[in-house]
């Protein structure tokens, strides 16, 4: 039997020799053009890092690929960032502009620094999932074609963040992000009360629900869901395979808003719903580009220099936003979970 | 090989200037029959609108109760070599730092046993190799484990410690106020039971970002988000902030007047900052980083209870030890986590993250079991409704 | 007249510069009985520090199912003066607003049937008549009500609308842009039926407030808050404002500065106002209220929801209808009243507030039973987290 | 049978004519001194008010005493406040100061205007309630003799509302209160096992609780409280008279500040926690009195011109709030009811 619990491969033999010696010691960094940082050390030292996209879903071929560059450029040494772009770490900045000829010549950009849209963070979708609302990789595809020109350039007022996940579970963890895309579905799971019994345990299905929406039915030792309380979650497909929550013709996408991770000005917020329903429509998802696009658009042209989606929101007001981006305000904006209330206008402030 | 299907669908997704995940999929099909059918499969949904793949399934590996993704197509008589398409879960380096010979191996491993898809990465941190048949889970770890150079072992899944993660850290980022690739490392290391056998209440994540910047999402994608900050002055460089204004960057504008706390000016020629009124959000610094640093008295804030929505609606961890110095081998770290996973592990239901423990039995029980003492900094405000309780031994009994 | 026992504690509380309720109970004491006794019992309270009231009890009117309070003592072998010591609300007039003549007869009546003791007012608004015995209570309404002039009607107590309240108003207050005293009356006397019969699932509370600045606390202490407020452009006197810059009013630290929504500028001669950005918080005006003036547009914004902690804690109510226009005969008003009521009486549980109601089954449902429709105005932000529901109607059915 | 429904007298014949001639014209007011405003209406009138203060408690030869007051000095016209002071509506000018004198010479001060603590809003206490865990009129009396120069004066950098109320009803509804006394109940109520299903309904009585804590016994055909979920809020002994909450050796004050009510600045806000326990201590409970003067203290020394405690508090943080007060920061504080989420700090801000 092979060894257990070995963990990790030591991160600290994958550095480059500049980032060991440097181990601590950086002193401060500039972005030299979109996709290129110089990171500066106390001892004078620089290391260069060109930032290329990728795909995330890429096959062995692709990895080979931009391993050999990286033997070609900087000894081997790369590291992937937490959006999933690659980062080539070079000492010498005469291989920076070769780096980059090399890798758009394979159709790799450079690009997602400073204040650009990077990569999108997303999950599995159609591709792995058994839960998906809609597809993960194939709308990432799409609007990142349409706002390419901002990953490769830094002319938005502030970093802008989309990220997506395909069903509520929510593994981009998209919930904090500018902009985040994220399947739905609108439909009542519906049940298969022949076999629930033999593959699930009735109490903790129950108990699945968020909203309470699940009673036992003992007659078909079976259960049954409230339709009008159930905001299908999913969770209870989660918890049960007898309760199927996939319904192509209702299943959708949503756009939410305003979302941020860092400390910076600031705290962290979460998205909040801007677009309730947008249609399932692949392979390229039109009606969701566009919606992005717009988004990414109007809050470009509207922000003040630094100013994150959620900080330009917060100056403006959520009923300007929605006013200037034609958005149609809808009960379902109206939060009527746990925390409503606090969601609520208590206070006659308001704009018109 | 057969005659791959025409995909006409998907076909659209290979055009334009984004790398496409398409052209990636069919580059791994011309070899290999699963990645053949995955695309078939894939098809099929964009055609369906709706996944192909069965409910769950449990697979996995000798001495290990999670780190691979059971999963079988629900149309497997047309794409039969996806009927097994499972994933296995390879704990990254801390960092994802890499060099090509690492990478390089993985690529060969997976070639023979794979489908030649991967995620790299997954969006808690790992390596995802994906889609391979049960009967090649094993020989899979076997050789990954076996590597001479940089082995690999597998990361989470299940109800158990998933695969920490931490941003660039020390050895890329000039912003690190703690070691988080280390940390991340060694917890990783010394955490290895939990992380492979689930025996708790539900997943619990960790995540270590070395400034308030928090590059890993730590705040909204980890149970215990771990965040590098400091507890002294920052450090100014006045020549440096001068340099700044000459070059025609408006340290007004986009510095002083974005400051959180207004606890910041500038006349001209030197920067002033009211330091105690500082909340370190790290705007300044960023922004002015060859003139600001933070300062040398340096550790962690804590955070608990980020997670995704279901059940209660997304939460972001909460601030539970404002600061906690962090040198190896993070004795104080590790005893911390070890009282939070007791007490959850105890008190939490089945599926019940650690942050909807706390909120369930409140922070009162929960403080008392991890032995901290209830500080402002815990909280935006006090409460505000007066439904609080006394414990016994305060109030007068008969 | 008994000899009076003696109150040491409460003799305490006849000393200090503020008036002191104990010498009230005194001057009523040396002529009546139950006065007497109610000092008595309440000195014991002192000493025993506990209430010596027994739980509720059910006394009344005539053709009434509110309006009493009543109280009976858990002492009265030794306080027999006060083993009934009902309280009877009388509805006031609106603003509170009287001529002495009102108040002389009220208290006449009292001196004769009840205990000389009032509290002017009561939180919700009554004119409180503090102690009589159950068989004067029929009297007592029979002779108020009968008054030539200004006669007097019960408040409300129970399941049923309170006695609505009013801030001083346009009689008094250039602020006013709605006739809060007005409405307040009209909606007193349209609605007699509901203040006077509990019939609805718990209280419900109207109060009206001429201006944002809230006077009566409507929005903290009322399910139905009404606040005057315009639609309009702030009215800026610019005389009138370099007035005051003239006095050495400081107009940027205290005005400027301190708008919510930094929409103000002062050059040292002009100042302007962005008026799409204001929100019409009222605080330039309040301050300078020789030179600003709300807008001509105007009417009221209505919230709904204030009530206090028991049981899901305190809530103040929040937006509903962010403007309504409101002139005599209120018809609009009243119309929306009783939707929301019969929403309320069809839906809600016992002891549920309407706030409370419309929590537990959304602002959705609400929304719909009321006929208005969902603007962003309603709320701080849109919902958070992704557990919104589809009408039937919205997704594509089988 | 007397007539019924006939309604409230009709305020608009208690106007002094004043009011009713400039009804909906005023322009303009100014606070002459503590206590007195003047009202210029457009067409040059002036109104003047004298605002007294009155224990709200008063016997009816108190409130004959005012009323002769205002028929020798305005023709019989006045009005009381939404917080309980006097209000002397006058024509003449002339009659401000010997209106004065006679309060004065009753011990009624003049005061409460602008920028000082008014009236103190409360409710029954051992008066006349069946709930109370503290009396209302004794600490209100207490509080006002300690802060009267503050009624009296306008000294401070804003108004200060400060209410009572005697329990969880808060009748007073003071959680929205610069400052909040609140009585407080702190041990689980006894049960009269005995006599409760002759009095209760176990249903009423078991969904009365807000945190679940009843659970029916139906040995007893009574109820039983789990001690560890009951937090003492009384609603089951309003619901139940044999439920007993009132416990002379442990119920209490607890003090709550920052709470607002106006839309003036910033929108209205609730009042939270400062001191959980204070002891019950008649006649003057010197512990709340010194509790509520050093909070008024504290704020007045370090606010800003204009600032509320509220926004005082905002301002500096709560963290700094409970360093410069010197408060204890306990487990109380940390709110654990059902919007608790909302008061956590999830981010990294915050001062030391
Ligand atoms: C490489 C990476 C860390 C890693 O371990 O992989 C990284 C690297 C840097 N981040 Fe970051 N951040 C990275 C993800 C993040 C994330 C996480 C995320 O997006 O999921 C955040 C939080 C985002 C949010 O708030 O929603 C993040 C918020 C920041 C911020 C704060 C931005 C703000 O003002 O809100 C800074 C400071 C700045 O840029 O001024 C920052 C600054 C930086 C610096 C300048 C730090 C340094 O000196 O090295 C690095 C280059 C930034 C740039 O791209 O311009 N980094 N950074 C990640 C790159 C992702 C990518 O491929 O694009
Ligand atoms: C592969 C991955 C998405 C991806 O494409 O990157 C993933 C995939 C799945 N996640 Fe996840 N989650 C992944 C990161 C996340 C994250 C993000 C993170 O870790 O930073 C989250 C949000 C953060 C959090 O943990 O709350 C996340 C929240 C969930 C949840 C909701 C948990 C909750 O408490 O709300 C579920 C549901 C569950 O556990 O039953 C879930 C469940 C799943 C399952 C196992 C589906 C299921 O219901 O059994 C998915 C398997 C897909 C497949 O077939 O491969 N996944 N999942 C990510 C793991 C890769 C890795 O190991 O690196
Ligand atoms: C007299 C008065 C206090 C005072 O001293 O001014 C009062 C006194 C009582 N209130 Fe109140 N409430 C009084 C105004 C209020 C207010 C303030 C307001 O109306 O502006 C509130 C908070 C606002 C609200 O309505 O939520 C208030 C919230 C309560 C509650 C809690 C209701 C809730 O939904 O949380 C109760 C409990 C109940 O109704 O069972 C309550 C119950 C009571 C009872 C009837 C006690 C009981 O449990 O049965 C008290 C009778 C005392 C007595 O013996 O006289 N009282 N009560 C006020 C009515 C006088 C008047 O008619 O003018
Ligand atoms: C008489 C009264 C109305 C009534 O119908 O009885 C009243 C009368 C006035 N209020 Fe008020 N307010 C009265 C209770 C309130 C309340 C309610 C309360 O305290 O329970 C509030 C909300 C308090 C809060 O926010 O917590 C209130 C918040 C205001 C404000 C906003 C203050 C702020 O900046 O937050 C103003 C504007 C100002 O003073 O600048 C205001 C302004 C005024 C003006 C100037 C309006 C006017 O032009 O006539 C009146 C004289 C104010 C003064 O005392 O300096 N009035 N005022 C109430 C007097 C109570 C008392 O006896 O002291
Ligand atoms: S978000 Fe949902 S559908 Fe997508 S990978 Fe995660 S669990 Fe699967
Ligand atoms: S989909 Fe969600 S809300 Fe609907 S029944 Fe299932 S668990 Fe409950
Ligand atoms: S979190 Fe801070 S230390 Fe880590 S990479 Fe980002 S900026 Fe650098
Ligand atoms: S770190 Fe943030 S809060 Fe501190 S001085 Fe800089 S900008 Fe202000
Ligand atoms: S609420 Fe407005 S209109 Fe009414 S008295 Fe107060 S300031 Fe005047
Ligand atoms: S009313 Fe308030 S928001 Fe409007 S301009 Fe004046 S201060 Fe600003
Ligand atoms: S607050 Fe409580 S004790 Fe006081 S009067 Fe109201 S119900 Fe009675
Ligand atoms: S006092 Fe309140 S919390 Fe305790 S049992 Fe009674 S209702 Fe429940």
């Amino acid at each position: 039997m092979a060894r257990t619990d070995i963990g990790p491969p030591l991160y600290r033999d994958m550095l480059p020799p500049i980032c060991k010696e440097n181990y601590g010691k950086w002193s401060y960094h500039e972005i030299l053009k979109p996709g290129v940082l110089v990171h500066v050390s106390e001892t004078g030292a620089k290391l260069y890092t060109v930032r290329a996209a990728s795909p995330r879903l890429v096959s062995i071929y692709f990895i080979r690929e931009i391993c050999d560059l990286a033997d070609k450029y900087c000894d081997g040494y790369m590291r992937f960032t937490s959006r999933n772009n690659i980062e080539f770490l070079l000492s010498e900045e005469a291989n920076i502009d070769p780096l980059i000829a090399d890798l758009n010549a394979k159709g790799i950009p450079v690009g997602g620094t400073g204040n650009s849209i990077t990569n999108i963070v997303h999950t599995q979708g159609w591709v792995h999932c058994h839960t998906p609302a809609t597809d993960a990789s194939g709308i990432v595809k799409a609007v990142m074609d349409e706002l390419f020109e901002y990953f490769t350039s830094m002319k938005l007022p502030a970093k802008m963040r989309i990220a997506l996940a395909c069903c509520l579970n929510m593994c981009g963890a998209v919930h904090c992000s500018d902009i985040a895309i994220l399947g739905i579905h609108r439909t009542v799971p519906t049940i298969d009360h022949e076999n629930l019994h033999k593959v699930c345990e009735i109490p903790t299905l129950t108990a699945s629900c968020p909203t309470a929406a699940i009673r036992p039915n003992p007659k078909l030792k079976s259960v049954d869901i409230k339709a009008e309380r159930c905001m299908y979650c999913g969770n209870c497909y989660t918890m049960c395979p007898s309760v199927h929550i996939i319904d192509p013709k209702n299943d959708a996408v949503s756009i939410w808003v305003g979302g941020k991770i860092s400390n910076s000005r600031i705290g962290p917020r979460f998205s909040r719903l801007a677009i309730p329903f947008l249609p399932n429509n692949p392979p390229r998802w039109p009606e969701t580009v566009e919606a992005v696009k717009n988004l990414v658009e109007l809050w470009a042209a509207n922000a003040q220099p630094g100013e994150r989606m959620a900080e330009w929101i917060d100056r403006i007001s959520w009923e300007k936003f929605f006013e200037l981006s034609g958005l149609e305000f809808t009960d379902k904006h109206i939060d009527d979970f746990t925390l409503a209330q606090t969601t609520f206008r208590s206070t006659t402030q308001f704009k018109w | 090989m057969t005659e791959a299907k025409k995909t006409p669908l998907l076909d659209d997704l290979e055009k334009g200037p984004w790398p496409s995940f398409v052209t990636e999929i069919k580059r791994a099909a011309a070899n290999n029959l699963s990645a053949q059918d995955l695309l078939g499969q894939l098809e099929l949904s964009y055609e369906d609108k709706k996944a192909h793949w069965k409910h769950g399934g449990l697979v996995g590996v000798m001495g290990y109760g999670g780190g691979v993704i059971g999963r079988y197509s629900d149309v497997h008589e047309q794409f039969p070599h996806v009927e097994h398409f499972h994933t296995v879960r390879l704990n990254q380096p801390s960092g994802w730092y890499y060099h090509t010979k690492a990478l390089r191996q993985v690529c060969d491993v997976w070639e023979k046993y794979g489908s030649g898809l991967t995620n790299l990465h997954g969006s808690t941190g790992d390596v995802i190799l994906l889609g391979t048949k049960t009967e090649h889970i094993q020989t899979i770890f076997d050789e990954v484990s076996a590597f001479e150079e940089h082995p690999f072992d597998l990361g989470g899944s299940g109800s158990n410690l998933r695969t920490p993660s931490s941003c660039a850290g020390p050895a890329r980022c000039e912003f690190a106020m703690i070691d988080s690739t280390d940390i991340c490392h060694d917890l990783t290391n010394e955490f290895q039971d939990y992380l492979h056998r689930p025996m708790w209440p539900y997943k619990c994540k960790i995540k270590v970002s070395g400034c308030p910047n928090d590059c890993v999402a730590s705040i909204a994608r980890s149970d215990i988000s771990i965040q590098g900050t400091w507890r002294d002055d920052i450090k100014i460089n006045q020549e440096a902030v001068r340099a700044y204004a000459a070059e025609g960057f408006d340290i007004q504008g986009l510095v002083v007047d974005k400051c959180p706390t207004k606890c910041m000016s500038f006349d001209g020629n030197e920067l002033t900052i009211d330091n105690p009124n500082c909340t370190r959000c790290m705007h300044c610094i960023n922004k002015m980083c060859k003139a600001l640093r933070p300062g040398d008295d340096r550790g962690a804030t804590i955070l608990i209870g980020g997670k995704a929505p279901i059940l209660q609606g997304a939460m972001m961890g909460w601030v539970i030890v404002p600061f906690m110095k962090l040198e190896p081998p993070y004795e104080e770290l590790k005893e911390f986590l070890e009282k939070v996973w007791e007490w959850w592990d105890e008190n939490g239901k089945t599926r019940e993250r650690v942050g909807e423990l706390i909120l369930r039995l409140g922070m009162r029980n929960f403080l008392r079991a991890v032995e901290l003492e209830p500080i402002p900094q815990m909280v935006l405000a006090p409460r505000a409704n007066p439904f609080f309780f006394w414990w016994p031994e305060e109030t007068v009994q008969d």
